[in-house]
């Protein structure tokens, strides 16, 4: 089984650190395959930036994405630039902070106000990113809520451990039916 | 737009790849104040790779945006193809100082009537903020983690030991002097080299200053600048202005043109 | 005269930096890339050209009668 | 892979897998000059060479980096540096030097899209042929493509292996995509390390002299023990003296450190086999693409096609005969690569049946799609 | 040759007849470095350069003068340098740039022996490959191979008259033998010259697009003509701008600046044949080598064997359908070459019939002896 | 043979390839002695290309005979691998200051502590008499066959400007000198270079100056060293000594160093 | 008809010099075609050193020694090097002020001192190779002497032609027979 | 005491060039390679080392007591 997992936004999300966490969780601590890529280059200064994470039960041998099964978009522009090769029932997890604007073909999205929770309820808008990366590891599927906290700790320095764990749990246990979010 | 950058910018070009706030930026714009003055027509440009490379791509004109560290070597052909043109070179810290410093100090020597401007950021910015030779001693950058045990060269002295006839040095902070200084170094007849000291928020500003706001860096810059002659200087200042002016010394001449005087 | 195109402007602030007037502020409207374009208060403006000189994307437009030089 | 009893691996880029492999090799001695999509192994080096007895220095540019592996080691260091396209090109004359001077050194490639600045941030695997000729005159140096991160450790290792053994310079030729892709990556523990090997006691040694015990390669004795060796770029003698003047002499020389490579081609090749058996499409790749054309053959297979496909691990010295034994049943050959279409070429010298060659310009990787109804055109 | 009315010559070295002949093509920049055994190249250019309107300048190493080469070339000069193995081995990376921002330009290896200091005073065809491949990424460069002073007179005016035609860095590899050894010259009155062609007035003039009439060859505008040109070693658009993060069009370019060669190469390729029409034995030969090869050709047909020669004088682009039809007719097809066998490769590619490798090590040329009795050999 | 050479040189590398009344062997001949006076033990050498980068390859010890002007490079890895040994290089006007400028100035900006020799007959002799950073302006060589049109490298002003702390000249008609100058330039924690002026009676003597006669051509230089501190100096003389002595600045330490210091 | 000779002597001697000028008298202003070689590198600082010209009436291909025709010797130990491949009855030219030993079993030997006559009867040692060419000239018969003379023109300056023109003639009238030189 | 390896001569005559005493002149006989030999003139000869600290083939051994420095 593989799946493959697209998460875009803008420099300084703190996008790639996402995908580099999935990968982590997945391959370092988890129990599959998992390759993780990003775009590079100019792209990185300003504008929309990406990563992708393949993950399989089987070794991978081709790296990059076949069919898109999640994308997750924490910009609007980069929303509109990366979403074209996901299927209309493909897996949308959006940052409904950010992301407005959303085509109605989509039946599956999700949303969560990342940024909002991390501004609002955490107090540090910079870890908007592992609210995010809590709600893709519940979404998909990919890796245990163990697994994505050792990822953690092996990313981040001691002090600031706490603080990630915090923002990871609440994107884990966001409730998306509360908020209405499952279109 | 400026109708400045309207006037001389490609604009297809734009906006210029460099990171909000960069120097290099304020460079530009300090540039084409200079070309304005003095008619673009009598232009050609130069450069290597890196951020400071990219500055003249923007301009409207002809230039060479030639590979990392020849951009002097490429001048001294252009030079030598189309003498009645000023030939201005762009380059950075990492590309005129690192790689590309045989052929300053070759120029130099030569005396060669071309203008060197190296816009140094104290860092390579363009491959991510590794160390350069512009770099301070104990600065951390990526491939200098827990600082650097280098000492960084002082581009003035060193470009004054080669024999270069007119040297200067100025900061990003101070475009009036850019022009200034750019505008009589283009005028020199002989090598020019004018150093531009200039903040990279993105690169040197994060790993060294331990600082990305454009403008705290820009006042970095402007502490450490001294003008004032003879002024002793702190470990992280340095001196602007026209730091040597030799007029007597006679600029390359081919052979040619000797013979020719000669005759 | 004090005129800005906003969609060249980076928002890096450097003009407001080099204002020793306190006529530019910290913008709070986006542009086109999302960059926060800052505020002109032109009536505590001595159009002294200094944000002109130093904006990076050369975004900005002074207008006035007499040339001024840079004093720092 | 079983996902359950499977060994722990770490998740890192390509870049930083070769520096872990490197100092399992034993690496002590790193020079380099930044340059994209490469930077990262110095960055790494940087980060992790202070820390043990290991020494890292950032050069002046990439001809400097390279001449001060050769004076590394000699000085007895084991000496890599890394680099991509236009520092290769710089590093050429000083790679020729360490090929007649009988240097161990490795040099990461991590290849980006050319010619010259080119694509700097995109992938390619236009360098193959500058790796083998991209120095003036006759030399024969070890060429190694790793096609992923995996590897990428497991080929510096080898590298590194492979030119304390034969006393050459030996490339690995990674690429943007094996460079920047996170993927895990198992280290191994204490992995076989090879070392050259000083000359017995009591020997006349002549530090530049082939011996037949070890493949025509030379002991090699260390700076400062006593042997007064002299290395030097013009050919020598035995002991190093000057010989350029002299043909034969000459001639020798430079046969007998083309042949120690040439005649130990066994030992050097190293590539693995998918389905090649009964295989009547054949899809010969290395790097990164031979990653996509796996995935193109297995499908080929899914879809009934006799396909196989060989991947090169070593890719100079070129394994004629190997390819000739396993294409002989061959119908067809394909060579998908991320250039136009260059070791198609050494494939087509080697076999009798024209040879396909699937090219990729742009910096882009192939897609599985494209080599798949490359194999199922006929 | 007839004696009698043969034309005036005069008796130079070939070095010297390189000078001629980029001075009748139209030559009005040198840089250069000295090196044996090309030193002489730049001596006589020193000489003759400042009494017309073309200069001479000595640089500080062989990366500026090649550096120098594309920023007079841009400035409007036809430019050249001269240069050995190490020499040319530090040229590659502007030889790369060269090719990419189609700066035209030439560059005379008179080569020695390798690798590295090697031979520096005996010669060789040990660069034939770096001359293709030495520099990272696709590219497709025109290589001349002169056997005699004669030729390196006229094919320096060919590689003039080609590099403005195809705007493209042309290498003339001659080697020691044909630099220094003293012959009879013809100079030539009025040689044809080839210059840049100028954008027709009125067009929206791109620097950098193919133009169809001219085989995919942009026009070729001047600095200072108001065009604003853009040069940039980067992956670029019609007008220069960078666009080495996009696949699409950063592939179409190095496809047409490779293309533009590869599809003219009957305009490009120059060889001449001997004997070749019912020849069972073809040598197939190139530069100094091609010479002993005619004598040995010329000895077996007394014997009464069927044999004759094929003599390249533009060896890349490799002329691959010339030879398969040249050859099709023959049993055995020999490649003397003074290295260790590296054009017979590019023959075996081509044909069928297994090739039949002459190397030569040592910095010798070989003797007629040696090639003839491999023709009898059978 | 003279007992130290006995003692020091390689025999079957003998004669040297130098010309009759050639400068290089006279510091040849003078090196030997310094090295006689601190123990060959303690030495490894490199040079490049030319005829004075022959001159290690003439001493029995461990040698790297480079290639043309990466002698410094080189020098620099060898340091590094084995920073207990003295690491003396010796090249050429053309080696170190034509196409080896950058790295002379990047290890003297990082204070490397290594010696560089560098033998400046005006010429490159090797290749024939072509022009050199070091022929006078004027100066007829075979590339400059109407007389030199650039100007030479005042070595010593580079290698200062560079950050050289032992910056010295000396000629080879003072062999006692050398020896003396060559041992301190050893002793000095730190980059030293040491200029030595050489005759090259073959080309520079016949090409440049007129004269084939090694014994005049070791005049002329007699006649040009100055070593009177603060004496003018007409264009064709130069200073010797120790010209410059800065052992305050701190030899280049790699990171490891500094790391162990700081720990 | 191809011709091949090989001059050998010490560097300083002017043997190259010799090679040029009969390359020049017969190819620049002769009726063949020529091809000049000479030995080059380290041989070229004192010791031995050799020019190779092959002249012929068609167009020479190989362009090195293949059956040496003549062979002049300069010096003792430039014949003792470069005599290897003169057969017993091939040409042999030497100046017997420096070459003295001649093994007895060439039987086709020409003396002349041409260092002597420099020396003693023009004044000038330098001259000796010119003399030689001259000899040569004679000797081989590859040039008249109208083309020698131009070929020296063409190499000498104006002021010192005549004295050259006055060397040469030496050589080309010299009386072997008179001198015994014929053994 | 004064020693020449004749064989090792090139025959340059720089230590007759910094012989102050005159105790070297040009020589008449030639070595293995041909070039002629200095002379030397034992009773004139100081001992100074001049003759053997200059000979760039390290062809002249002066032995002598006292070492003493170049004045030049
Ligand atoms: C031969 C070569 N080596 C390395 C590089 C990679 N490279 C590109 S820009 C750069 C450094 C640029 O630094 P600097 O000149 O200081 O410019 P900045 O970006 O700081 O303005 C480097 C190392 C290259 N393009 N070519
Ligand atoms: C890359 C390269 N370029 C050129 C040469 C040719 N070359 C050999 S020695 C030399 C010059 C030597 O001059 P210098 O260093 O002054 O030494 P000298 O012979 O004068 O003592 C040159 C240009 C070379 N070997 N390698
Ligand atoms: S990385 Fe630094 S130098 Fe480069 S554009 Fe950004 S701020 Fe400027
Ligand atoms: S300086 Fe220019 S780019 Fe920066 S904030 Fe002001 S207007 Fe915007
Ligand atoms: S013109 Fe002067 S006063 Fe007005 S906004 Fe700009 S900097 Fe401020
Ligand atoms: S050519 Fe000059 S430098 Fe070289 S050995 Fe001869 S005299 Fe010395
Ligand atoms: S200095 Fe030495 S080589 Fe020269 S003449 Fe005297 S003894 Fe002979
Ligand atoms: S030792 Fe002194 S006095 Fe005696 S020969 Fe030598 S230089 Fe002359
Ligand atoms: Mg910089
Ligand atoms: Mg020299």
């Amino acid at each position: 089984m593989r799946k493959e997992l697209r998460i875009a936004g803008f420099g300084g999300q703190g996008v790639i650190t996402i995908g580099l966490l999935i990968a982590k969780a997945v391959g370092q601590y988890g129990e599959q395959d998992v390759v993780q890529t990003q775009s590079y280059g100019p792209e990185a200064r300003g504008g929309a930036c990406k990563t992708e994470i393949v993950v399989s039960d089987s070794t991978i041998d081709y790296i990059k994405v076949l069919n898109l099964d999640t994308l997750v978009a924490m910009s609007q522009p980069a929303f509109n630039t990366y979403c074209k090769d996901l299927p209309a029932d493909g897996e949308l997890l959006i940052d409904d902070t950010l992301v407005k604007d959303i085509p109605e073909k989509y039946t599956n999205v999700r949303k969560i106000p990342v940024t909002a929770i991390a501004e609002k309820e955490l107090g540090f808008r910079v870890v908007a990113n592992v609210v995010m990366f809590g709600a893709i590891a519940k979404v998909s599927g990919v890796a245990t809520p163990e697994a994505c906290k050792q990822a953690l700790e092996d990313t981040f320095p001691a002090k600031v451990i706490k603080k990630n764990f915090k923002a990871f749990d609440m994107g884990y246990n966001y409730d998306f039916n509360a908020a209405g979010a499952l279109s | 737009m400026n109708p400045l950058a309207e006037k001389y910018l490609r604009k297809e070009a734009l906006p210029t790849i460099f990171c909000p706030g960069c120097g290099h930026g304020s460079v530009l714009n300090a540039t084409i104040r200079m070309i304005d003055k003095i008619g673009i027509e009598d232009f050609l440009f130069v450069s290597g790779i890196g951020c400071s490379s990219w500055l003249p791509v923007f301009i409207k004109a002809d230039v060479i945006h030639s590979l990392h560290g020849r951009s002097i070597a490429v001048a001294t052909g252009l030079k030598l193809a189309r003498p009645e043109k000023k030939i201005v070179v762009f380059n950075g810290d990492g590309d005129c100082l690192a790689i590309g410093g045989n052929h300053l100090i070759h120029a130099a020597r030569r005396n060669l009537d071309i203008t060197v401007v190296t816009l140094n950021n104290y860092i390579y910015g363009m491959t991510g903020g590794q160390m350069s030779p512009g770099t301070p001693t104990g600065g951390k950058t990526k491939t200098s983690p827990y600082g650097n045990n280098e000492k960084p060269f002082d581009a003035v002295t060193l470009a004054i030991g080669a024999g270069a006839t007119f040297v200067a040095r100025e900061t990003a902070a101070s475009p009036v002097k850019i022009t200034k200084t750019l505008t009589k170094a283009v005028a020199h007849n002989g090598f020019s080299f004018v150093e531009v000291m200039s903040q990279c928020p993105t690169q040197a500003g994060r790993n060294i200053f331990g600082k990305a706001a454009p403008s705290d860096l820009f006042n970095i810059l402007k502490e450490n600048a001294v003008s004032k002659k003879g002024a002793e200087l702190t470990s992280s200042q340095f001196r602007t202005g026209v730091l040597h002016h030799d007029e007597k010394k006679t600029a390359f001449r081919t052979v040619n043109e000797l013979l020719k005087t000669e005759a | 005269m004090w005129k800005i195109d906003k969609d060249q402007c980076k928002g890096c602030e450097l003009c407001i930096a080099v204002c020793k007037n306190e006529a530019l502020k910290p913008g709070k409207e986006r542009n086109s890339k999302g960059y926060l374009v800052p505020e002109h208060i032109s009536k505590i403006c001595i159009s002294c050209m200094m944000c002109d000189l130093i904006c990076p994307d050369m975004a900005i437009t002074v207008t006035r009668e007499k040339e001024k030089c840079e004093k720092s | 892979m079983n996902m359950q009893t499977r060994p722990k691996a770490i998740v890192i880029q390509g870049n930083q897998a070769c520096v872990e492999g490197a100092l399992l090799a034993g690496c002590t001695f790193f020079a380099g000059y930044p340059i994209t999509p490469a930077t990262e192994v110095a960055e790494v080096m940087a980060e992790k060479m202070p820390n043990t007895n290991a020494v890292f220095i950032q050069m002046e540019d990439e001809l400097a980096s390279m001449n001060a592996l050769i004076g590394a080691s000699w000085g007895g260091a084991k000496a890599m540096t890394a680099t991509s396209g236009p520092g290769y090109s710089l590093m050429q004359e000083a790679i020729g030097y360490a090929a007649i001077t009988e240097t161990p050194c490795v040099i990461i490639n991590v290849m980006r899209g050319g010619p010259s600045t080119g694509q700097p941030t995109m992938t390619s695997q236009q360098d193959v042929y500058q790796a083998k000729y991209g120095s003036h005159g006759d030399y024969e140096p070890i060429v190694l493509v790793p096609s992923s991160a995996q590897e990428a450790l497991d080929l510096t290792i080898r590298a590194f292996n492979l030119s304390e053994k034969y006393l050459v310079p030996v490339s690995v030729l990674t690429d943007e995509v094996v460079g920047h892709t996170r993927e895990r990556v198992v280290i191994p523990d204490a992995p076989d390390v090879y070392n050259r090997i000083a000359p017995p006691e009591g020997i006349d040694y002549k530090p530049f002299k082939g011996v037949d015990e070890l493949g025509g390669v030379p002991y090699r004795g260390g700076f400062g023990e006593g042997h007064n060796i002299c290395v030097d770029g013009q050919t020598h003698d035995g002991i190093g003296m000057r010989i350029g003047h002299l043909m034969e002499p000459s001639g020798n020389l430079v046969k007998r450190i083309m042949d120690k490579i040439n005649n130990n081609i066994d030992d050097i090749s190293d590539y693995e086999l998918k389905c090649t058996e009964d295989a009547e499409v054949i899809v010969l790749s290395y790097g990164s693409t031979a990653r996509v054309a796996l995935r193109s053959v297995i499908d080929a297979r899914e879809k009934g096609i006799k396909a196989g496909l060989i991947k090169l691990k070593t890719l100079f010295p070129f394994p004629d005969e190997m390819i000739r034994e396993e294409t002989n049943k061959a119908v067809r050959i394909l060579v998908p690569e991320c250039n136009a279409g260059k070791i198609c070429n050494e494939v087509q010298r080697v076999v009798n049946i024209e040879v396909e060659s699937l090219p990729k310009f742009g910096g882009a990787m192939h897609v599985p799609a494209e080599i798949l109804s490359a194999i199922e055109r006929s």
